[in-house]
């Protein structure tokens, strides 16, 4: 592999890192009030928070902001939290922020990337076969529905779903990950569950990206079919199926697995709206809740995580890449 | 006097990469010049790869050099003034390979003829420059009612070249770097325009070079020719002993693969291989581009003076005088117009 | 005569600009049939399905749902058209300065682009949305446009880099014109399809940031927008309770306006890549 | 009835169907191959000879349709097979080697795998060693060394790709190969080296070989028979020795006189005027057109000489001839 090439990738991994975390430095300094501080004034004045909580609460917040302290030690200090992922406690229960973070990872990964497959396979496949001209009419029909699918918003077809599919016909449930009476446990019941409690908040994306999908690929294909390996791959007298597959979709393929990869590497930061409206335990209803309650910790910690993982995956997708073409390890000593 | 156009030296390499730099040399240290009186045609010919279109934008200004002293009128480029830089960008013009590409799509071929008038401020009067078109288009044999106000596409290549000659030909440069101007051109309309450029030459007294990877036409169209291998010079002189008497293994390479439009003259009937490897000279001490495998010396051949007009890199010749005068054109047969 | 035939050689284009005029018109026609502050809580009683006084009925707080539909499709293109324009506009600039001027000015402003692409967009924004406290629609689309230059940044650096290298730039510099003049008479307009493709695109893609913030109540409280309508569906169960009269008409009007811009830069496509000229 | 040809084309005609009409790409052209025997076929760009190289492979695309006319390989008529038949037919019957070097094989494919798919899909089936035996074999025949065929595309040179793509090309037999334009993007040395690699493995199989292109200078290197394309149409046919030394068609002869040489220096003449659009070209004589003359009747097939055929027209057969 290409040195040049790899340390490039790597400079820019670093640099969004730094560049988030330094932001996320920034910004709570740049405002005149405490965020924090208010917030837990707040529910004090309210009632029902525990004082001694709240005492102890305040010190972590000063402890790790260090107001008393020159910026450029509170830089320090704040990297050498972030980097031992210690992103504070939650104000709603005091739990470690990463915690919250690592319950809810695995639901979005779980469900997004499944998503993203799904929706990732068949419109690859559609598109191709849009592009190709020996494709019966059948599958042409589709495009309209397609595009009109693809431009719309995911969250707002899935407010049409949950009317439909939760309310007008009650065949699905509406909100959660599994069933209330359901014990997480590794059974067919809670299996069961978990995929009927998945089908809408999935199914609204993958409808709405699959013509997403299938016009890149069609695009791609259009242009794969220009060139000159196609024209003489058929001189080759290869059967039709095999130039369609191993010639056509082998190559036009080739920047739909990168925006796959991006997909998946970008799931965490998402669909933060589609877990809000199925109410689906993911990252993005944790991001919503700290918004909405003003936690502080928790924002900070869920952005940070989000993109460093996001940042790291994107570096491993590039690392990756020359394995599905063979070009790019040429492509970057020519330049 | 000194020259018109003169290269002192003139090296260009290109890099590449931010981290970890990757260097090639296109060019190597060519010195060579362009006189004003006689007009003169030289051919500057090589493969891919041979530093040829470096060569020429280099020429025209358009690149930059990585050293050495491009001279215009006896003063560097480098050090001239704006109003000297108009001159010499306004003399030294250039003609193109590609005669689609140098027409942007969005306008009518007239606008590649009306600019260069305004711009360089020859005339701002239409009627004028109406008629300075006209007798331009008319010199390259075009008729200007089946070119003018039509969009590039709606021309064939040879009709949309020779306007580029016309264009050329407007600013009355004092020399044309015409690189590869018929390789995408077709056959039947080649020798129109080759022969259009040779008449600029005798009748303007238009100097000319020809950049160009065939031989033949290298032959017909130029007085001297500067074979180029791996951005070093290895021949150069007359072009008929050149051509039908080459002295470099190269260049005797070059020849022996021209396919002559004779079928009398088959390439078979010379047995000798067409590798590269085999064609290296037993003296050779592998010292130079040519020998090394994959090469990359900064030590060069020198080159050998074997008569009057042509000088050899290659150490076969080691018997005759080294060139005393660095620019090889010192050597070139001074055309008679 | 060439624009009826730009009509009819691209359906795509005309369709899907006869669509976005539509939804753009639908505010200022609309507004001669209802007042201002029938958009306002309080103008009936909450919660009403359609009447003839109500022709969409009402919503929770008792706003007049067309009133609040009529008075807010102006405020979402308002946010997307700002953002649109200022991010293209800013890409664009600086697209152009990194492709043609290229060297060290050229790697800072990739590199920067690169970073900013890396970021979760939406995320960030919904982290500076919650530390503004107040907004309005014009700060929400400035927002926006902060980190959606960068597509048209890489079309307008991709474009430029390969007209560099076109000889037509070579022979307008021969011809004696100057960097300004070529940026501007030889290259801006054969970028326009481009740019418009990406105004375009950008104008969808600022409308779907700013409907999703609004949604998640992070967007203009103070004035109606389609994402704030979306909030209030949301928030007060209208699914639950199957106020369809209140939360259908944003959706389809939302869906009606991403189908035209979605048509018009397919029908751009078409114009700026000849490939893709064969039948869809 | 059995005959020698390897390849006999019969007043085949290729239309372009656009909405301004039919674009006559090629227009009742004729010809025979012998086995062994190898044609060369010359025209500027428009003039239809990449259109018949398409149309012999059977793989030109809508909106081109063949007209009329057969293309007999051995003893088949191509124009009858079915689309499964043709496929099987190209690479085993008749082969083409494509114009883009550079990008006619797949670029995320090593060597290898391109060549079996071709015999695997041909259902040539051979045991490993053999099958080891027979890739080493086809290499070889190609000037290749067989650790070529691990390689990707991007790996080798212009030359090397081009030898794979005739290793392809040759690595069924087939009694007909095209070749269009196989060096276009090569240098002098490596077009040498590809065309004699080409002329010798034709040799070897004895099969008939169609090379395209416009380089007179090639196909006087190359071909036994020429033919030269004007206008969708094949003006004249014959022996590569009359065509050079006797060219009897008016644009044959201009065509040749314009030619550059490295004998003697000499004014060069082009071709005056443009060839006519294809568009709705009205029969007769399309080389009038270009000189301004006209001829509308049907012009006549004539055999000058032994198998030296040209269309000869009246009117502009003298056309430009200088007094010797």
């Amino acid at each position: 592999m290409n040195t040049e090439y790899v340390l490039k990738r790597f400079l820019l991994f670093l640099a969004v890192v730094v560049v988030a975390v330094s932001i996320n430095f920034l910004i709570p300094r740049m405002r005149s009030t405490n965020p924090i501080k208010e917030r837990l004034y707040q529910l004090a004045a309210q009632g029902g928070v525990n004082v001694g909580k709240m005492e102890e609460m305040i010190e972590v917040w000063e402890k790790k902001f260090g107001l008393d302290q020159p910026l450029w030690k509170q830089y320090i200090n704040y990297w050498n939290d972030v980097i031992r992922l210690d992103f504070g406690k939650t104000i709603a229960d005091f739990t470690p922020v990463i915690n919250e973070i690592m319950r809810s990872v695995p639901w979005t990964i779980g469900m997004l990337s499944v998503a993203t497959v799904i929706a990732f396979g068949v419109g690859t496949i559609f598109g191709a076969l849009l592009a190709w001209p020996k494709t019966g009419n059948f599958v042409k029909i589709f495009v309209p529905l397609l595009m009109t699918l693809s431009a719309i918003p995911y969250y707002l077809l899935g407010i049409v779903m949950i009317y439909t599919f939760a309310i007008y016909w009650p065949i699905l449930p509406t909100s959660g990950a599994y069933g209330f009476g359901v014990r997480p446990e590794w059974d067919i019941e809670m299996v069961l569950s978990v995929i009927s409690h998945a089908v809408m908040p999935a199914g609204s994306i993958v409808l709405t990206s699959i013509g997403f999908w299938g016009l890149g690929m069609r695009g791609m294909m259009i242009t794969t079919m220009g060139e000159d390996y196609m024209k003489f791959a058929e001189y080759k007298g290869l059967k039709e199926r095999r130039i369609f597959l191993s010639y056509g979709v082998r190559n036009a393929m080739l920047p739909q697995v990168t925006g796959l990869a991006i997909s998946l590497g970008t799931i965490l930061a998402g669909s933060v709206l589609v877990e809000v409206i199925f109410a689906y335990p993911g990252l993005g209803n944790l991001l919503y809740t700290a918004i909405s309650s003003n936690d502080y910790f928790l924002l900070q910690g869920i952005m940070i995580f989000v993109i460093v993982s996001l940042g790291f995956s994107l570096f491993l997708i590039d690392l990756l890449y020359p394995l599905i073409d063979p070009r790019i390890k040429l492509q970057g000593e020519q330049q | 006097m000194a020259p018109l156009l003169e290269a002192n030296k003139i090296s260009k390499e290109y890099v590449s990469g931010t981290f970890i730099k990757k260097r090639n040399l296109a060019l190597r240290n060519i010195t060579f010049s362009i006189d004003e009186t006689p007009p003169s045609i030289t051919a500057i010919a090589g493969e891919s790869g041979s530093g040829k279109t470096t060569m020429a934008r280099l020429l025209a200004g358009i690149l930059e050099k990585s050293s050495g002293d491009l001279l215009y009128k006896g003063k560097p480029i480098s050090s001239m003034n704006s109003v000297e830089k108009i001159t010499f960008k306004k003399e030294v013009q250039t003609i193109f390979q590609d005669p689609f590409e140098v027409y942007n799509p969005f306008y009518k071929v007239d606008h590649v003829l009306t600019t260069p008038l305004k711009k360089y401020g020859i005339t701002s009067n239409k009627s004028d420059s109406d008629k300075m078109i006209l007798s331009a288009l008319e010199e390259v044999g075009l008729r200007p009612d089946e070119t003018l106000g039509r969009f590039p596409h709606q021309l064939s290549g040879g009709q949309r070249q020779r306007i580029m000659v016309a264009r050329a030909f407007l600013l009355r440069p004092k020399i044309i770097i015409a690189d590869e101007p018929v390789s995408m051109v077709d056959a039947s309309l080649r020798a129109t325009i080759l022969e259009e450029l040779k008449l600029l030459r005798e009748k303007y007294g238009i100097s000319i070079v020809y950049i160009t990877h065939d031989l033949t036409t290298a032959y017909q169209v130029a007085d001297n020719i500067l074979i180029l291998y791996k951005g070093q010079v290895v021949e150069a002189g007359e072009v008929e002993y050149v051509i039908n008497d080459p002295k470099h293994p190269y260049t005797k390479l070059l020849v022996d693969c021209i396919p002559q439009p004779n079928p009398d003259v088959k390439w078979g009937k010379s047995s000798e291989s067409t590798n590269i490897e085999n064609r290296i000279p037993n003296e050779c001490n592998n010292n130079c581009l040519f020998c090394i495998k994959d090469g990359n010396t900064d030590s060069l051949t020198p080159m050998y003076q074997v008569n009057k007009t042509r000088t050899v890199s290659c150490v076969s010749y080691n018997k005759s005088k080294v060139c005393d005068n660095e620019d090889i054109s010192s050597y070139f047969l001074k055309p008679k117009i | 005569m060439k624009f009826l035939r730009l009509i009819n050689n691209n359906r795509m284009l005309t369709a899907g600009a006869i669509t976005v005029i539509f939804v753009c018109f639908f505010g200022v026609v609309g507004s001669w049939f209802v007042d201002r502050e029938r958009a306002d809580v309080g103008a009936g009683r909450p919660a009403q399905p359609p009447s003839t006084e109500f022709w969409l009925g009402t919503d929770q707080q008792g706003r007049d749902v067309f009133a609040d539909l009529v008075y807010g499709t102006p405020g979402t293109l308002k946010i997307g058209l700002i953002a649109a324009v200022v991010g293209v506009g800013v890409g664009t600039i600086l697209g152009f300065i990194s492709g043609y001027f290229g060297g060290y000015i050229d790697n800072l402003i990739r590199f920067i682009s690169d970073v900013f692409m890396t970021i979760p967009v939406l995320m960030i924004l919904i982290v500076l949305a919650s530390l503004l406290d107040v907004m309005s629609n014009t700060m929400l689309g400035l927002l926006i446009a902060a980190f959606g230059w960068m597509g048209a940044l890489r079309v307008t650096r991709a474009q430029v880099l390969t007209m560099r290298e076109r000889a037509y730039v070579q022979v307008a510099k021969l011809n004696g014109v100057n960097d300004m003049e070529i940026i501007f008479k030889e290259m801006i307009p054969n970028l326009l399809p481009f740019i418009a493709a990406s105004l375009v695109g950008a104008s969808a893609g600022a409308v779907l940031a700013s409907l999703g913030l609004s949604a998640l109540g992070l967007g203009p409280q103070n004035e109606p927008s389609i994402g704030l309508t979306i909030f209030w569906v949301l928030h007060y169960g209208a699914l639950i309770r199957e106020l369809w009269w209140w939360f259908m008409p944003p959706i389809i009007v939302m869906v009606l306006l991403f189908m035209g811009l979605f048509m018009i830069t397919a029908g751009l496509d078409r114009i700026a890549n000849p490939r893709l000229r064969t039948t869809v | 009835m059995t005959n020698s040809y390897a390849l006999r084309v019969e007043d085949l005609k290729v239309y372009y169907h656009t909405s301004g009409g039919p674009v006559k790409a090629v227009e009742g052209v004729s010809f025979n191959l012998e086995r062994g025997e190898k044609l060369g076929l010359v025209g500027e760009s428009g003039s239809g000879k990449s259109t018949i190289a398409l149309a012999l492979m059977r793989s030109h695309k809508p909106p081109a349709i063949i007209e009329e006319g057969s293309i007999i390989l051995g003893e088949t008529n191509l124009l009858d097979l079915n689309e499964e038949n043709m496929r099987k037919t190209r690479l085993s019957g008749i082969s083409m080697i494509p114009q883009g070097a550079m990008n006619s094989l797949n670029p995320v494919t090593r060597i290898k795998k391109q060549v079996v798919d071709a015999i695997s899909d041909h259902n040539l089936k051979l045991k490993r060693e053999k099958k080891e035996l027979f890739l080493k074999d086809l290499m070889q025949s190609v000037g290749l060394d067989s650790n070529v065929l691990n390689l990707f595309p991007h790996e080798l040179s212009g030359g090397m790709k081009q030898r794979v793509c005739i290793a392809i090309s040759i690595s069924l037999k087939p009694q007909v190969i095209i070749a269009d334009e196989p060096t276009s993007a090569l240098d002098v040395i490596v077009q040498r080296q590809v065309i004699e690699t080409l002329s010798k493995v034709q040799e070897e199989l004895g099969a008939a070989c169609v090379l395209i292109g416009h380089d007179m200078g090639l196909m006087a290197q190359f071909a036994d028979k020429i033919g030269i394309m004007y206008a969708g149409k094949l003006v004249e046919i014959g022996p590569v020795n009359d065509i050079f030394k006797n060219p009897t068609h008016p644009y044959t002869r201009l065509l040749i006189e314009s030619l550059p040489d490295t004998n003697e220096k000499r004014p060069l003449i082009g071709i005056p005027g443009l060839p006519p659009s294809l568009l709705n070209l009205a029969p007769g004589c399309s080389f009038c057109l270009r000189v301004e003359k006209e001829n509308k009747n049907e012009i006549p097939w004539v055999e000058i000489s032994k198998d030296h055929f040209i269309q000869k027209c009246d009117i502009c057969s003298d056309y430009g001839k200088t007094k010797k």
